[in-house]
């Protein structure tokens, strides 16, 4: 049976649902040995500032039980080199080209989604205001109802492409911020980022990561990103982006069936580099084996 | 995006055979694809149990050497037990399955004119050293190859039969001198260091990043080129996680990645304070 | 070497800091048969409500990556009968022992409490504001300051003994909880309970547990609780009891040198009945190892 | 705290051996300590994996028979894969290590002057109701023993060889008719039910659950006793985290642990519907 994996996040029409997730990525190019890109829906690239910015010093991971940490602390080459340096690539490939964005101050958010509306081969912005490893910017934004619409508004208004914001899971109710950056505006919430976490090297006393604390991520946070989107997708009437966790096709479906328009995949890629395409395989194959001919019927079906 | 694609998915390889050296330093042979072969001194492969939940991420390991067995490329990995996932693999037994990715990261570079290749190894360093040695005894005839050799004690001393065969002469030290010199290995190094210079005379270094920071103050004064493979915790491997930063001089003194622009570099672009 | 691994959370002595969690170790009998209890240095026992409750319906538990989804609903027996029945084996044993509490009402707490003063053979309170798997109390009281500032003073006014307060770990801050609770006059804190996860039955599309959400433990959630612990201990002046994920000495080491007092162990008792035996054994062979005389001066040594 | 609490520790057991008897069902047989022949039919142990990560909480399986092999007790478990864990469980091999905790639970409840055994057994829901047979013919010497055996194809049809050696008559339905009755394994038993009452017979049931809701509705006007086996996702498997509740009739009509209270209950007494 042909299916149909087509979905549009808010504006933004993608061929299937599978995207991978900022930050995990690189800007696409480093996959491209790897896995046929041009099998994925969207590519969301590294997030970028307006400067380029080093990054924290090392160590910056560590594993821990069905995770790790990371505090790699946004290092990326600054939205000018990716326009010449990156952006040149990922024209040359299918997927959407959705690029996170992130800034110190609410007006560098604008300033950047500024710039990149005059950049050809951008489809959509993922405004990251969750990233629990940077002193500025980051997580303030996002755990902060006000402030999370403000920044929303300021891309909104100085953008012209569809605008996701990307919500943080360490805040007590998740869709009261998913609440306040839709009215302000957003086109699509993307969510979860990572949980702020630790770990300690027990022989020297000291953190593992030098930056202390870092952000968890993969199947350890699965039940916890999957609860976020299911109560997000009944608060909001915008398209929400599940992510947390997903390693196959099942975790994917998962996400899918508890209402996320689409999903993101993004420590599994390190497992293994061809993840995304294996879950598209997937996604497809239990569609046709449970006679759904189109993903929109499966979408948001969990029978509660 | 043909053969080249397929080369780089990660393999599935089977274990030939695992057995212990010297206490807690493992050696460990597995059957790869063909072109295994054309690995480079110096690179690396993450490793992961096929289908295993822990450990989570996959480990980094230099090559140690890749060879024909028959039909068969085997591809070796010499590793000491330090924590969980180097446990794990300790276990590892014949016909056991591993999911493979490499090889990565870049070599170590052998200009042809080179005379003399000196080897700075410490601990379970030795791996790419070795591996190093055995393709400069291969390719470059009578190339005089000098390794210095550390360990705790003479019971520890990881890979020291296949250098002895390989190198014009291997120097030894332990720290509690039960076995060669008594100290540590860049101490033996020193006493012979001034010999070493100019432009045929290359070395190479790897081990504990206490041991490279001090070669690399040794060297200060000393103009031969000097390449060190570092090491860092990795989660992708291929450049993608930005995970393995480590800091250089040149370049403005940023962070560049272990995994793609190492993990060999020149001891003096190195920032180890950083 | 002999080590002295005595440690004092509030007024409460504890021979050694290695607790059972509270709903893990069910009212300490359970487990007679399965490890040597007098060996703990102290026990928790399952949620106690003013009336028995009967918890929620099945399935109430679910497997996930290094962890466990519940949503048990604190059944259980009521103050009385836990009285009547529970507490004459609890008194023959050698650890302190520690009643889990929650209400539906800030007064039912405080009765609760009022109900213990009389009982005799109990060491201490842990006030649970922290549980999502029940509509009323739980989880309401736990993610509100002043609520659970409330639920406190009602506590400390009617009880006689030391009072731990349980926190939640699904809040934006919760720093701001634990130094409220320390000024309503909570004699200590324990973190984290368990964060609300979920998880779905991609065949049948229901949520795996009838309760749709439920409480993620185990290794899972470790990094999340070691990090809350470490932001809490900065926070506050009363000892702090580090819980989630502790599966071995080596874990229980690295919340104590983050600058837990005591340690709580919960769901790796179901992996092996006699773990937290082995922690204690694991945490004196380290102080001994390590040239430690007294596990006070291990406790918050960690580098920075 | 002498012997008796040594007993119930968790035992490290080795695979014996493991085979596939049916499509994806599983025959294991591990050396337990020799306590476990004392295990009555209808108790349970908990499995996991020595030190393994995944799955992470032990799965719960009856005891299909334990027996002396030489010096050795083995303890037989017999699963058909279903998900994550089981799957896990099939690719294990002699020698391989495993955690086990029991055993568990009640057994059924067989009375001395019982003479006809019925049991009604769907799918690997034969696994305790095998044990029981094994153990009724062993002690109870030329007592009636008959067997309804359900699957979903002849293919599918688990332990019936080994009921076949034990039981006055074994029969089989199949959901596609490809041996025996066509249909529901309860319909089989309906036909002849009415065979089936007074004090000397005693029924007991364990299958999916649909299956034994209908044999509880069957049942309604039948006096004899009849005892099943339920199953509930299980985390301790002692009582302790209250994980497996499951609703009864009696005492008010609360929850019990089928750990613990259980898994053998009176069919009348279970709520299915709750
Ligand atoms: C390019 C490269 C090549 C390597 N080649 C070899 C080799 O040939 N043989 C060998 O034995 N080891 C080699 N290593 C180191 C090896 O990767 C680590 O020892 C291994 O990952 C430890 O895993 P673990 O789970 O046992 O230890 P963990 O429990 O993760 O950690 C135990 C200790 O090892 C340190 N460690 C962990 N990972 C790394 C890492 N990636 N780099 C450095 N230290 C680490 C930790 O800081 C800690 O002190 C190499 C590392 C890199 C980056
Ligand atoms: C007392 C008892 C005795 C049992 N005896 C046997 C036996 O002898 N042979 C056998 O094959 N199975 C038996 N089971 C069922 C067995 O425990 C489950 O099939 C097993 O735990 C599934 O693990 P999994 O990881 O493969 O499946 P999962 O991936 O965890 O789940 C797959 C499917 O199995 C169901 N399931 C999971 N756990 C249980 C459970 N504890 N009880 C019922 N359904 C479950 C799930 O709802 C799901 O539909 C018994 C269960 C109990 C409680
Ligand atoms: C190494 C690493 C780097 C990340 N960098 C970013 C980033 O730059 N911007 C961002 O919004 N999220 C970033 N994230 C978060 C991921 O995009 C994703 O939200 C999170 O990892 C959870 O998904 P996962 O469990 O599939 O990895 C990063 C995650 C990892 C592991
Ligand atoms: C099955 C189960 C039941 C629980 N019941 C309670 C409870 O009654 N009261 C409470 O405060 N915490 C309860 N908890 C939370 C634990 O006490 C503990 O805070 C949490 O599980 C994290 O620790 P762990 O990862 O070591 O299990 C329960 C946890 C589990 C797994
Ligand atoms: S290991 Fe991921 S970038 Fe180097
Ligand atoms: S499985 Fe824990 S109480 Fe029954």
């Amino acid at each position: 049976m042909k299916v149909q994996t087509g979905v549009d996040i808010g504006g933004l029409t993608l061929k299937n649902p599978v995207m991978t997730s900022s930050g995990t990525f690189g800007y696409g190019e480093e996959y491209a040995d790897y896995l046929d890109i041009n099998r994925l829906g969207a590519i969301v690239v590294k997030g970028l500032s307006l400067k380029p910015k080093e990054g924290n010093p090392p160590p910056r991971i560590m594993e821990t039980a069905s995770g790790m940490l990371n505090a790699v602390g946004l290092q990326n080459v600054g939205v000018e080199a990716f326009i010449e340096k990156k952006l040149p690539y990922l024209r040359t490939i299918d997927p959407a080209v959705v690029v996170n964005i992130f800034g110190n101050s609410v007006e560098e958010y604008g300033r950047i989604a500024e710039i990149l509306n005059d950049a050809n081969g951008v489809d959509a912005l993922e405004v990251n205001i969750s990233c629990p490893n940077v002193k500025e910017g980051g997580v303030a934004f996002g755990s902060d109802p006000l402030l999370a619409g403000e920044v929303t508004r300021a891309v909104k208004s100085a953008s012209r492409l569809p605008v996701i914001v990307k919500l943080t899971p360490n805040v007590t109710d998740i869709t009261e911020i998913a609440r306040s950056v839709e009215i302000a505006g957003a086109d699509a919430v993307s969510l979860i980022n990572t949980l702020t976490g630790m770990s300690i090297d027990i022989e020297k006393r000291i953190p593992h990561l030098k930056n202390i604390t870092g952000g968890l991520s993969g199947p350890a946070i699965k039940p916890v990103a999957l609860r976020m989107v299911w109560e997000t997708v009944k608060a909001v009437s915008i398209p929400v982006i599940g992510v947390g966790g997903i390693m196959s096709a099942s975790d994917a479906l998962e996400f899918l069936i508890a209402g996320a328009r689409a999903i993101q995949i993004g420590t599994a890629h390190f497992i293994d580099p061809s993840a995304a395409a294996h879950v598209v395989d997937g996604i497809e194959e239990y569609l046709s084996e449970h006679g759904l001919e189109d993903i929109r019927d499966l979408i948001g079906t969990l029978r509660t | 995006m043909g053969g080249f694609w397929i080369v780089k998915r990660d393999i599935c390889a089977t274990v030939f055979s695992q057995r212990e050296t010297v206490e807690r330093h493992f050696l460990l042979t597995v059957r790869v694809p063909a072109h295994f072969g054309n690995a480079l001194p110096g690179q690396f492969v993450m490793v992961r149990l096929k289908g295993g939940a822990a450990p989570f991420l996959s480990r980094p390991f230099s090559i140690y050497s890749v060879s024909s067995r028959g039909n068969d490329t085997c591809l070796e990995i010499f590793y000491q037990v330090v924590g969980e996932g180097t446990d794990i693999f300790s276990k590892l037994a014949e016909g056991d399955l591993l999911s493979i990715r490499g090889p990565l990261g870049k070599g170590f570079d052998i200009p042809p004119a080179c005379k003399t290749v000196v080897l700075v190894a410490g601990g379970i360093g030795v791996a790419p050293l070795s591996f190093l040695a055995q393709r400069c005894r291969e390719e470059m005839g009578d190339v005089e190859l000098i390794c210095y050799l550390g360990a705790g004690t003479a019971e520890s001393l990881a890979g020291l039969e296949r250098l002895e065969k390989i190198c014009t002469a291997v120097k030894i030290s332990t720290d509690d001198g039960s076995r060669g010199y008594r100290g540590l290995v860049t101490g033996l190094f020193e006493k012979d260091m001034d010999r070493y210079a100019g432009d045929t005379v290359r070395i190479y270094s790897c081990g504990p990043r206490a041991m490279l920071k001090s070669l690399q103050w040794l060297l200060k004064d000393n103009p031969a080129v000097c390449q060190v493979s570092l090491e860092e915790r990795m989660a992708c491997g291929f450049g993608a996680c930005l995970g393995c930063a480590v800091r250089i001089r040149s370049n403005g003194g940023g962070f560049v990645r272990v995994c793609t622009e190492g993990p060999i570099f020149d001891i003096r672009d190195v920032e180890f304070s950083g």
